[in-house]
């Protein structure tokens, strides 16, 4: 399956883009996306091993499973307000 | 009619936010601002550019104002978050609630504007006077296994 | 210029009273603005006429504004409350805070409106639909020994 | 000595008027002026015996000593806002 996987503010940087499509085996988790984002290069180990998701919108934690198609924000600690 | 949770690239303008939650039935108005200021942890600041994630932030604060709503009864609020660059005194984010009483008005705006801290996918990055800029260290939103932070 | 602590017979207008507690250091804006409704207590009502002892009024508003400060350590208050006949929807009592931080903000704006709901000499008298007015029953101000409220 | 009594909303309707000035006994404290006020006519006898007092535009309590040319007022139950 393949999902994209958005990226924001510091995390836009430490990735060099903004989203990319990730192919990932079926029964994939949160987790497992983000093992493989962090292993993309050496800068995105910088990436933390458990930041904030939004799947679809909506936060999710690291065990969510993830289907075909999804939407995957990696959201760095927030600063509104 | 505006939606009443809004992300903006345009100025806020609190004035069309108060008319918005005018009721004659409601008898206590706050109006929350959040203000650029020339200072933060001792650095002098020039300016503040905010990033969204737009497509979720805008059902991010909705969902704020429902349960700010359900808590504490009251019944008409709106709220808007500036994106883009905004400088000194500009207005990054307006919370307007009104309510019968003023109990419920102050715990409602306190609600809305600290979830929003802790859960509104909006992040920024401070401009400071020596020409260096540098991404605020904020909060990690607590996400619970239900789904929703 | 103006003085932050005003009793009137004129509009309230929030806008400029926001506007005077402007400063490029403070980061957190709150205004709170008391209406009149259009029921209390069940009945319905049709407008409220505001009496005020005017000329110790005015003082009593600038020493809440003062305790406000000096409690939570805020820099910027502005209050004025509105005399005279007043209809649904129109503002009688609008106080302005601002700081650098919110907590302060919210606590300073909500010490000054219970602060005047115990203290400031003012008088309310509804009109109600069926034609009747009456003074709304108020609260008896504590006074201690030493002088002050 | 002499002071100016003011009376305010529910209070004034009781009095029938907003002012009154009253000759009062050297030493009288507020609570002296209250019992004099309450018994200048049956009208009167409805004011409380201990209302909220300001002299001179500020809170006192009932045991203050009242002295030549104070302005008076007595406060009905506050309720601005």
């Amino acid at each position: 399956m393949k999902v994209r996987a958005l990226f924001f503010a510091s995390y836009r940087e430490i990735m060099g883009g903004a989203e990319f499509d990730v192919d990932l085996p079926d029964g994939a988790t949160v987790s497992d996306l983000i093992t493989l984002l962090r292993g993309r290069s050496d800068a995105a180990s910088v990436l933390p091993s458990d930041p904030a998701v939004a799947v679809n919108r909506s936060y999710r934690t690291s065990d969510a499973l993830l289907a075909d198609g999804d939407e995957v924000a990696v959201i760095p600690p927030v600063a509104g307000g | 009619m505006m939606s009443r949770a809004r992300i903006t690239t345009e100025p806020i303008e609190p004035q069309a936010l108060l008319a918005g939650v005018g009721d004659p039935s409601r008898g206590a108005v706050i109006l929350f601002l959040g203000v650029v200021r020339n200072h933060n942890d001792g650095h002098g600041v020039e300016g503040i550019r905010y990033d969204a994630y737009d497509e979720m932030a805008r059902g991010t604060l909705e969902e704020i104002l429902v349960e700010a709503e359900e808590r504490y009864g009251v019944g008409h609020l709106a709220a808007v978050h500036r994106v883009g660059e905004l400088g000194i005194g500009e207005v990054s984010v307006a919370i307007a609630v009104s309510s019968a009483h003023r109990a419920e008005a102050f715990d409602a705006s306190r609600y809305v504007i600290e979830e929003i801290k802790v859960r509104l996918p909006v992040w920024k990055k401070e401009r400071f006077e020596d020409g260096t800029s540098e991404w605020v260290a904020g909060k990690q939103p607590e996400v619970s296994a239900e789904g929703g932070a």
